[in-house]
């Protein structure tokens, strides 16, 4: 793997994540930002391919790009009145102080101990082995994250169905059948009304 | 596979491609030969994308037509063949406006980024013997990965045109597509269950060594993946996303021009793939009964292909359209349910097939099953959910004599007070 | 030259680093939820990069990095999931995901 | 707590619409996907034609009727000439009702191709319906330019009879017409009357009970379909209808589905009524002859006809003069959809279309 594509590919790649990341932190609106992380999912999941690690780059894309992506759209769908701004706290400078102190540690960290690297063959196919470790000696854990993704999702749906079932959002619907999908919900544009006080 | 026969032997156009390269590597240029094997693939897809978006859009306009009593484009070039290239001039030469508030960006963006799903899923389809673009390990997860990021792409172009009827578009469009996903996986996780490997090529090395096609051995999983992926790609029941009569055009209302162009080709190049997905997984992809070896197999993989395409069109010229919610309901309480008990199926036969280690021929009695309780499953759900029967076709009465035949209860949703008469 | 170990490590501690100022800098909620799944991205490259290039004491799988990625996917995409319906449901009490306002604990 | 109000989403589903049949606007809040409230646009193709009309001899206004309706200007013709005959007290020739009895049931076969294909086309088949309809609907109006000239607006009939007597092939191409069209019916209504996603998207959309069917005086199939057996031909005979035997087609639930399947069994009931009336189409003059510009006495007079959409009634007041003083037409397509906000409150956008298409109007008649 180590043929001249991969050394290429690997610069290309990694100036494509670090840039589309700095991109998240430039941009002006909130969906540009949301587009340049999905930018730098795909980055990164072309940096497992240079690692010949197939089976994880398409599940990033799958997961990361496909799921998160979308969720994070709707996310920003649902709450369209906040402002779409993509302004700073007063933290930008401290902020980037700790950051680079964090991150310059690492790098130290990276290029000053010599890891015991063995130059070992790519893995062909990983999805076979993957599978493999999964079901015998990682079962457990495997089981776990299952009950976890299920604990997730009740969670989330609850949180965001219950915020949904206030008296007052009874009578101004009229009294048709609830919601039929959030894509709906996500249709509408909201706006504060802070002048209905109580009633 | 007989890669490495001679070169002039055509029957897969891998041999030539391998001849090449082999003659390239004994001059010990690698590197040429890894750029030379690289732009050849993408040559081969581009060039076979161009000429099926041309070659479609003519056979999509005759067989419509033809379904409609009406003869389709016949003035431009004889028989009409030259329509398409009518049409992709004229919309060249349109005028692509865009919308001042929009994102202007992201508006540019997004007609580009919709091809990169259906290219990417073409470098992994394997068209003839040998003949793959890059027959990843991971084949299925790969095309599915690709295909979900496209809901993406179409709320970017829906969002951008700053139009309500194509944000309302790219709103159905997501939820469609995301609610679609789960059957069309849970449908291919059966095929793979089966088959053993996600390499589309081992799939189709599966079916040739079993001499049988999935079709036989997975009925539900054909069907489910059928209804799934007419779904995702938005056509005839499913074209919900650019309903003309009800949201004008969906997410491509604001566009025109050759950007209107490419999302037309694309739904165009979707098809077909489909239909070449089709005919990888359940219907033996090149294989067809040892007829390859007389008929170029990649010939045979057009002809699978162009018929799982013509299947398409064929729906969109008869059945209408479903409306958001039927199609979403019938998602989630139908497909999924269905499909995850196929899968269970097929996991015990596959673990019964191994345990007793059994020749193929155990097979046949697998298909046998599969299909009596595919119809066993849909008949019992059916029955279960009492959905059976709750839209028959009412007669009319017809009567000689004038005066009020029954009473029509008003229905409590719509806006008529109980009394009847404009309501308060 | 050929690519070894310590070019990724040194792009995935970018990466890291430019997360944690997203998540520190920012004033949308959705945003700093974006940072944090940035930083966990850069945590899988470092996985996967190990994997390529060291090897393991005997007796545990070739590819643990792998599953261990495989892992921190699913961690991450439900963590998303309940951190986005929080941050819908407090848009919906507050009609704001602004960070700066969310401050209950203050007043 | 704050809580929050959802702001309207309004949507113009607006003059320029693929599937409002013309320019016409429905301003409609969403709420979601959902109605909540819907408010009626009209006007834009609005060309005062009762006020031209005052200007111009009877004569001259015939062709005005053929622009009201444009797509059934036979009926329109034929309401027209009935109210100036009432008006004028001047009787029609036993072969000018066959002709005009003829026609008149012919152009209601086209209309309702017209209907039923663009109704099932908002439903979203892709115009093939449609276009089987079509190709019926191309005979039809062969058989007019045969014997009139026009395929659309006709202008066909006179105060006192039809401009011309038919040609000899016209008797032979009509006979040739009714026989094959039953059978292309059949080919239709097997391809849709058990269509699982017709029914699914038009059984129970866009129910008009009986009661408020009556109270805001809908005609023709709209009624019909909601449970009221009510056709002008029966209920008030005009011209020589009441020599024919046919059958008034009338539905349970008033929703889209009955309105379709109305549309369908009426066109089958009108190729009867022509097929009687080929049949007793006796010889002689084909109309009276009547002075270019009349001069009604002093009075007024309402004549009604079943036209394919409705009651469509024409009320002329005459002073005596050589024009009008009053020309006043009851548009069936207008009083039909005043029920239209009721009807439309409660559905999504794709119903709210569907049920729009099945009330089946014409924008030219609405607005006149």
């Amino acid at each position: 793997m180590d043929g001249f594509g991969v050394t290429a590919a690997f610069w290309g790649l990694s100036a494509l994540a670090v840039g589309s990341a700095l991109g998240i932190m430039l941009a002006r609106s909130l969906l540009h930002a949301v587009l340049w992380l999905i930018l730098a999912f795909a980055g990164l999941a072309g940096l497992f391919v240079t690692l010949s690690a197939d089976f994880v780059a398409v599940a990033q894309v799958l997961v990361y790009a496909g799921a998160v992506g979308v969720l994070v759209v709707f996310a920003i769908m649902l709450t369209p009145n906040s402002q779409t701004g993509n302004s700073e706290t007063r933290m930008v400078g401290p902020g980037l102080f700790v950051a680079s102190v964090v991150s310059g540690i690492m790098v130290y960290i990276a290029t000053q101990t010599d890891w015991s690297t063995a130059a070992r063959g790519d893995f062909p196919a990983t999805a076979l082995e993957i599978g493999t470790a999964l079901t015998n000696r990682y079962l457990l854990p495997f089981e776990v994250a299952s009950v976890l993704l299920i604990a997730a999702m009740v969670g989330a749906i609850v949180l965001v169905r219950a915020a949904r079932d206030e008296p007052e959002r009874r009578e101004l619907a009229g009294e048709g059948e609830g919601e039929v999908n959030t894509a709906e919900a996500a249709g509408r544009e909201v706006v504060a009304a802070g002048s209905h006080g109580g009633h | 596979m007989n890669v490495l026969a001679n070169w002039w032997d055509l029957r897969s156009l891998a041999n030539p491609v391998n001849g090449l390269l082999g003659w390239l590597r004994d001059k010990g240029w690698d590197e040429i030969a890894y750029i030379v094997s690289g732009s050849i693939g993408a040559a081969a897809i581009g060039l076979f994308l161009g000429v099926a978006m041309l070659a479609l859009i003519w056979v999509e306009r005759r067989v419509i037509a033809r379904i409609q009593i009406r003869r389709g484009p016949n003035r431009v070039g004889p028989q009409g063949l030259l329509q398409p290239v009518a049409d992709a001039i004229k919309l060249m030469q349109k005028e692509s406006l865009t919308p001042r508030l929009g994102d202007k960006w992201v508006f540019w963006l997004a007609p580009l980024l919709l091809f990169i799903p259906t290219v990417l899923t073409l470098g992994v389809v394997p068209f003839g013997d040998g003949m793959t673009v890059a027959d990843l390990n991971v084949g299925v997860l790969f095309i599915i990965a690709v295909g979900s990021v496209m809901p993406l792409v179409v709320f970017m172009a829906g969002w951008s045109s700053n139009n309500k009827y194509s944000l309302l578009g790219a709103m159905r469009t997501i939820a469609m597509v995301l609610s679609y996903e789960l059957p069309a996986v849970i449908s291919l996780l059966s095929v793979v269950v089966l088959t053993g490997s996600m390499q589309l090529g081992e799939i189709i090395n599966f079916q040739k060594d079993h001499n049988t096609w999935n079709v036989f051995l997975l009925p539900l999983p054909f069907a489910i993946y059928l209804i799934a992926s007419l779904a995702e790609i938005g056509r005839s029941p499913y074209d919900i996303a650019e309903a003309e009569s009800e949201i004008v055009a969906g997410y491509h209302t604001e566009y025109s021009g050759m950007k209107f162009g490419l999302f037309y080709a694309v739904e165009l190049a979707n098809a077909l793939i489909i239909g070449g997905l089709f005919a990888v997984f359940f219907f033996g992809g090149w294989w067809t009964y040892y007829l390859d070896v007389i008929i170029p197999s990649w010939v045979l993989f057009f002809v699978k292909m162009l018929l799982g395409y013509w299947l398409f069109v064929w729906a969109r010229g008869t059945v209408p359209r479903l409306r958001i919610d039927q199609s979403l309901k019938f998602s989630w309480q139908f497909l999924v349910p269905m499909g995850l008990l196929n899968v269970v199926l097929v996991a015990f036969e596959v673990a019964l097939w191994y345990q007793l280690d059994a020749p193929g021929i155990i097979l046949a009695p697998f298909a046998v099953i599969n299909w009596l309780l595919t119809a066993g499953l849909i008949v019992g759900y059916v029955r279960l959910l009492k959905l059976e029967h709750t839209q028959t076709p009412r007669r009319l009465t017809l009567t000689e004599d004038v005066g009020i035949v029954t009473h029509v209860p008003a229905p409590s949703a719509a806006g008529y007070s109980a009394a009847g008469g404009s309501p308060a | 030259m050929s690519v070894s170990l310590e070019h990724y490590l040194v792009v995935s501690a970018v990466l890291f680093g430019i997360g944690l100022w997203i998540a520190l800098a920012k004033r949308n909620a959705i945003i700093i939820l974006m940072g944090i799944e940035l930083m966990l991205n850069a945590v899988n490259l470092t996985l996967v990069a190990f994997n390529r290039f060291v090897t393991l004491a005997d007796g545990r799988p070739a590819l643990a990095g792998h599953v261990f990625v495989i892992f921190v996917i699913t961690v991450a995409a439900a963590e998303a999931a309940v951190a986005l319906a929080l941050a819908v449901s407090v848009y919906r009490t507050r009609s704001t995901v602004d960070i700066e306002q969310i401050d209950l604990l203050k007043r | 707590m704050t809580n929050f109000s959802t702001e309207p989403y309004v949507v113009n589903i607006g003059p320029q619409h693929p599937s409002t049949h013309g320019v016409f606007r429905m301003k409609v809040t969403l709420d979601g996907e959902r109605i909540t409230d819907a408010e009626m646009v009209v006007g834009y193709l609005h060309r005062s034609m009762e006020k031209l009309a005052e200007e111009r001899t009877y004569t001259q206004n015939i062709p005005f009727t053929d622009r009201a309706d444009y797509l059934s200007s036979m009926s329109n013709n034929l309401a027209y000439c009935l109210t100036a005959e009432k008006l004028a007290g001047i009787a029609v020739p036993e072969r000018g009702e066959h002709i005009r009895v003829i026609m008149a049931e012919l152009q209601r076969l086209a209309n309702h191709c017209m209907a039923v294909g663009t109704f099932i086309n908002d439903a979203g088949a892709w115009q093939t319906p449609l276009m089987w309809l079509f190709a019926e609907r191309e005979k039809i109006l062969d058989l007019f330019e045969m014997t009139c000239g026009a395929r659309l607006t006709l202008n066909y009939m006179r105060i006192g009879g039809v401009s011309f007597d038919l040609p000899d092939e016209f008797v032979p191409a009509c006979r040739r017409f009714i026989d094959q069209f039953p059978g292309r019916l059949d080919e239709v209504e097997q391809m849709l009357l058990e269509n699982e996603i017709l029914l699914a998207r038009s059984k129970g959309i866009g129910v008009i009970p009986t009661v408020a069917a009556i109270n805001a005086s809908l005609t023709g199939p709209m009624l019909r379909a909601s449970g009221v057996a009510w056709d002008i031909r029966k209920a008030d005979p005009y011209s020589i209808y009441d020599r024919f035997a046919f059958r008034v087609p009338v539905g349970e639930n008033g929703d889209s589905y009955d309105r379709f399947l109305v549309r369908l069994a009426e066109m089958r009931e009108s190729v009867k009524i022509v097929d009687q009336a080929l049949r007793a189409l006796p010889g002689g003059p084909h109309k009276v002859d009547v002075p270019l510009s009349i001069r009604p006495p002093v009075g007024e007079a309402y004549a009604r006809v079943e036209a394919p959409k409705g009651e469509l009634g024409f009320y002329l007041v005459s002073d005596g003069g050589t024009s009008p003083w009053r020309f006043h037409m009851r548009p069936p397509s207008l009083i039909n959809l005043s029920l239209l906000r009721e009807m439309v409150i409660g559905l999504t956008i794709a119903d709210a279309i569907v049920s729009f298409g099945s009330v089946d109007i014409v924008i030219g008649e609405l607005d006149r």
